[in-house]
């Protein structure tokens, strides 16, 4: 057991898998010398070599298709975004090349990409710096999505997704780079669980409250004020959102009856969406109230001294488990 | 110490008609079949002897015959569309002609007769445009991607295979086929940016047909699109696309720069597209009649024929045996088409992921019960609907 | 009133906005000379004149870009994606610029752009050429969405759209393009319903069937052969996507109690998943079933001869109206 | 017949340092400060007098000063971020005034000293960076968008609103002000397209300052970025970015070819970022102390002060005035900063659309409701928890 931060956790990963498949190669805007904007590639260029660490030019089509080439040549392509807010130049490559070629050519044509992206507010960043896409890759058959939330995750997922044949979005929460947990390095890839596994972050026996990403360690906190208050929370990491674990959220809803789903991104066709209108296809006659989002609001991402309002907190999200529990909040008295 | 007083450089403007001279190019076969001579491109074919200039002319010969039958087959209805590449014969198949077996090629959707002289089977021409599959051959059997549509994109995937290619070290190199349209995508700029930057060993191979569906060529640009590689530092050539040798030789030159470590080069073939942009278009509403005669006396087989008989290594009977091998090949096309199965309905699940995915197998199995509920009426309740 | 196909409409409130406003530009590929592939533009550039009606270079980012440059000094552009899976590359000028422009300068610099799509499938087309975008653009804050389905809306809705100070992502059902009906063309604009309400294409009381665009008419054909059967469904044409007018929809709902919705685009995280998730939000007590969602698989869009397979049609529409009557249906017996 | 033998036009590649000379540009001042002569330029700048002369001058030193403040403000946590522009006053004060007032600018996140010499006012400097606003001014006061954080997008705003004044029939300009990495984004080179086909009124302002983040310039291309210009049909001039008389001229020039319908021209103006990229990056990861003293040599206003100095137009005194007024400036848009209030929570729904929308309308009041439990302890339930 090493004590990493998830960045550090991250670089582990990266080091690992580029040891391990030599047709790993690491594509993206300052990775190499600078190690990343966020240092998260750090040093690997200096070990392996700028043909497996490669500093791009500024073009995010440019890395995922050059990308899609390399693998259809055989390669691994882990491609760098460096800030979630850039990766829409690169967005045509994504939905119409790296998530279809594997169906266009009837499986002769493999796409194990992984595209790292730092992702999510709430370090007071400039514009475009501090979103959150994921809904529009779980949109997009033939993608899958995962977030990781914390170190142990890290290093495991994104070891996780470079080996996986398909392709991979792999957003990391930007707030939680620094964030410090226990890792076990040498543990057999295979004993870990799977890439497409939820997890429970929190057992709890009242409401379940679904997230990702960097939201996992305010929903903990969230839980914990909770329970000060007599109700318990069950707080469950997804950690895949494309395809999502329903069996253990739904496991969960049987249970508790109750349901709140929170992310950074706007409500509208957010993930949470599609999470409430499944699991209420899936469970409505175990559900005692509509599945309640607490969301970041359906705006362009508002400059960083009003992020706080806009961003998911504790207690927005416990507004949303009293709003689900039916005690009193905000809503109290709304028609509809 | 000025490089360019930028006040004499004027630029050339968009005209009604393309601006571009069609003419300012490489040539080593006139239209008439002459054979002239080209410093410096002129060696890069003295090899080919009667055996192979018959051979690129069979394959030009047989590929407009089977592009012909491509387009009857739509017009009764057996296929969808078809992109027709009648005029671009000796573009493809000469710059084909230069690849090796172990080169790789990234297309897009027209680029028929490259795949045919690359060893296309009959029945897989045709499996895209009736809509049976996404794609018609395996990309690593034919060393040929599957075509693309979205204009451009290739451009990318081609960089990034030249990419992987220098790092296993081999002496491949990759070809990118584009239209004259393709070259305003931003994808095209940046794969001229990957290309100079890594030194990548690839070909960009631009067939300047003069025309996007209605858009001619000058409205892309104001002036030779080989340029525009120049202002990428990546070398460039223009040849005649209707000059089957001046393209191999252009070709040869690109692929050897690429197999030695010179990287990129960027070949625009001025050709022309005689047919519609696919058999859904109307070229009479943008294109003249005069237009269409200009290009037909710079007919790319014609001038190839010419020289061949000029040379004695053709004759009346030779050429009606391969017409006859090309009416052959249009026949197996047609037949293999007409019998190309429909793909099973629960095949749409098939392939959208590499590993198991819960989500699209769950859908796979809801819409089996589904479809089940019409084999047996009664048991699904409303299965007799249909 | 006349008599016109929804394409010859379109045209003819093209037309229409090109009088009214000199400030109107459109720009698209082949939308001069050869009228658009649709012939949507025919004969607009002859009567309007190539600075007006304007081919451009094959890049749609340069399409909407420049149209951000056009509309920053005051016009109104009107861009053509020639078909809908051609809309990604011009996704980052969408997203980052045409969306947040208006917030990002305060209000101070609008965008009134109308971004018109081809969309959906049906007709036998190879790939790119069947999508159903919608869903990337209602996830996005700052843009609008609509979808006609029938010649009076699209000659009404593009005419709204144009006018309207705020970005439009205007969604046109190709496979209805030659599809006739009555249109009056002479109507004053502000006696029309608002762009972002939904209208009844077919009253009814047991189920509330909600869709948009080409499937407006396989849902009221659905409720035909439902009325034959003895099940009354009451058919919303959505119009607008977003905002969506959940108070339309919710009026019905709380009568049927029963809510089907249906769209081409996959499902995951597709328009039906907000609408599912907004309704039981908003009508939880109401609702007698969980919402059924009829769409296209979440595979990319199949080879043409397989898309009667991928799209919803009359018996799949029915299946899921059984679905959520509670009548046996395709998944009678499926547990979750 | 050969326009270009390609196997001869081999282009450079990059090497571990920027292959790109650093020299080969036009000047008109030299590092000492002694004017030398530039023919087709000389007579651009032909009119500037002392006054004019000082007036650059001063907006070069103010705007260091300026800019030295807002590092300082962020060191002090009074603003989240900030981009210096310290070795580009010459790039952007000599384009700056080369404009009119009814030209219209796009600019990246740097472009400081241009909405300076715009007539920005302090407060509106750091608005954007102090995280209060999504932009600090009017565009249309100061005739200057909104700065452009996705790399190459506003190139494209450029054109089309240089279309936009084709359609008036004016003779203004647009001017997208870009670095050396945006050179490399499909957008920059699509603006290079639609401005050549259309021949718009836009200048293209490439501030090379040899670094993108931590990537040197010959990642980019292996050549000069002007020469990009040159294959996309638009003419170019490569100036001594550092030079603001050699900067003005160029730029005079290409605001004249597009008043007078000559369209787009691209000037690549070499410069140098002496400080980090932003102040959250460490340039001693990437570049050497021997660079900077290289680039320290060839400094801006430094030269611009000899070359006053030895006109008479400047003495101590002067210099010490046009400090004081430097140090006021500083103050200003210090005091300005700290003084900002901030925004109001609700006003994160504001112009979201410009028209009523009903879902943001909706979750404006929801969210308002939600403020208020906090405002009225027990009537909301749980407000006692913040
Ligand atoms: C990104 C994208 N935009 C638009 C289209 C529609 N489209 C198909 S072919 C074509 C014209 C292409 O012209 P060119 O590159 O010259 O190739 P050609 O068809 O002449 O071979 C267009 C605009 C597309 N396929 N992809
Ligand atoms: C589309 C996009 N990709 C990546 C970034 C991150 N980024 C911000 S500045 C920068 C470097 C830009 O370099 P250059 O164009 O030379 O301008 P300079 O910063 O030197 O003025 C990068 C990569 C971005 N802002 N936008
Ligand atoms: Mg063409
Ligand atoms: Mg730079």
């Amino acid at each position: 057991m090493s004590t990493l931060t998830l960045g550090q956790a991250l670089n582990a990963g990266l080091r690992r898998a580029l040891e391990d498949d030599d047709h790993v190669v690491l594509l993206g805007e300052d990775i190499g010398t600078l190690g990343g904007v966020f240092r998260v590639t750090d040093g690997l260029q200096r070990d392996f070599g700028d043909t497996r660490v490669v500093d791009t030019p500024l073009s995010e089509a440019g890395i995922i298709g050059t990308a899609v080439g390399l693998a259809y040549r055989g390669f691994r392509p882990v491609c760098e975004i460096q800030f979630d807010g850039f990766i829409y130049p690169g967005f045509d490559q994504i939905v119409a090349q790296v998530a279809k070629l594997h169906a266009r050519t009837q499986g002769r044509v493999r796409m194990p990409l992984t595209i790292r992206v730092p992702f999510g507010g709430g370090i007071g960043a400039v514009e475009h710096h501090s979103e959150s896409p994921e809904a529009y890759f779980t949109h997009t058959s033939g993608l899958r999505v995962v977030a990781c939330a914390n170190p142990q995750d890290a290093y495991t997922m994104v070891r996780q997704a470079i080996a996986s044949d398909d392709p991979v979005l792999f957003f990391e929460p930007k707030r939680r780079y620094h964030a410090k947990g226990e890792v076990d390095v040498d543990a057999d890839l295979a004993d870990a669980p799977p890439m497409g596994v939820a997890t429970l972050a929190q057992r709890g026996d009242d409401v379940t409250l679904v997230t990702y990403g960097a939201l996992v360690q305010v929903a903990r906190d969230a839980a914990a004020a909770a329970a000060d208050d007599g109700v318990s929370i069950e707080v469950i990491d997804l950690r895949s959102l494309s395809p999502v674990d329903y069996p253990t959220i739904e496991q969960s809803v049987r249970r508790t009856g109750r349901l709140v789903i929170t992310h950074e991104a706007g409500q509208q066709g957010g993930v949470g969406a599609e999470i409430a209108a499944s699991i209420t296809e899936r469970c409505f006659e175990f559900l005692e109230a509509a599945p309640v989002r607490i969301t970041g609001h359906d705006v362009p991402y508002p400059p960083a001294k009003l992020e706080q309002h806009h961003l998911p907190d504790l207690d927005r999200i416990l507004d949303g488990v009293d709003r689900v529990l039916g005690r009193p909040n905000s809503l109290t008295g709304v028609e509809g | 110490m000025t490089l360019s007083d930028g006040r004499d450089t004027d630029a050339h403007h968009r005209t009604d008609r393309p601006a571009q001279a069609a003419s300012e190019f490489v040539q080593l076969l006139d239209p008439d079949g002459a054979r002239v001579s080209a410093p410096g491109y002129d060696q890069w074919i003295a090899d080919l002897d009667d055996a192979a200039l018959l051979a690129l002319y069979r394959d030009m010969v047989v590929i407009h015959r089977v592009d012909a039958e491509a387009t009857a087959l739509q017009r009764q209805g057996e296929i969808g569309l078809w992109p027709p590449l009648a005029g671009q014969e000796a573009a493809q198949v000469g710059s084909a002609h230069a690849l090796r077996d172990d080169d790789f090629v990234f297309s897009s959707y027209r680029e028929h007769a490259v795949a045919w002289c690359r060893g296309l089977r009959p029945e897989d021409l045709l499996k895209v445009w009736r809509g049976v599959a996404g794609s018609g051959w395996d990309p690593y059997e034919l060393g040929m991607a599957t075509p693309q549509i979205i204009i451009a994109a290739q451009t990318l995937h081609a960089v990034g295979y030249a990419m992987g290619i220098q790092r296993d070290g081999t002496d491949q190199a990759a070809i990118a086929y584009f239209g004259d349209g393709a070259t305003s995508e931003g994808d095209a700029s940046e794969a001229l940016v990957f290309a100079a930057t890594y030194k990548a060993p690839v070909v960009f191979f631009c067939q300047n047909n003069q025309w996007a569906i209605s858009e001619p060529v000058g409205l892309q640009s104001p002036q030779h699109l080989a340029q525009r590689a120049a202002g990428f530092g990546i070398p460039w050539m223009r040849v005649d696309g209707n000059d089957v040798l001046a393209v191999m030789a252009a070709t040869r030159i690109a692929l050897e720069r690429a197999r030695t470590g010179g990287g990129p080069t960027y070949i625009e073939a001025v050709t022309y597209r005689m047919g519609p942009h696919t058999t859904a278009d109307d070229p009479k509403r943008y294109r003249t009649d005069e237009e269409l005669d200009d290009w037909r006396g710079r007919d790319p087989i014609a001038r190839l024929e010419a020289l061949l008989r000029s040379r004695g290594a053709l004759d009346d009977d030779g050429a009606s045996d391969i017409a006859r091998e090309a009416d052959a090949a249009a026949a197996a096309v047609r037949a293999a088409c007409v019998s190309l199965p429909d793909p099973e309905p629960l095949s749409i699940f098939d392939h959208v992921y590499a590993e198991p995915n819960s989500h699209v197998d769950r859908q796979r199995d809801h819409y089996a019960r589904y479809l089940a509920m019409f084999d047996e009426p009664g048991t699904g309740g409303e299965g007799g609907r249909a």
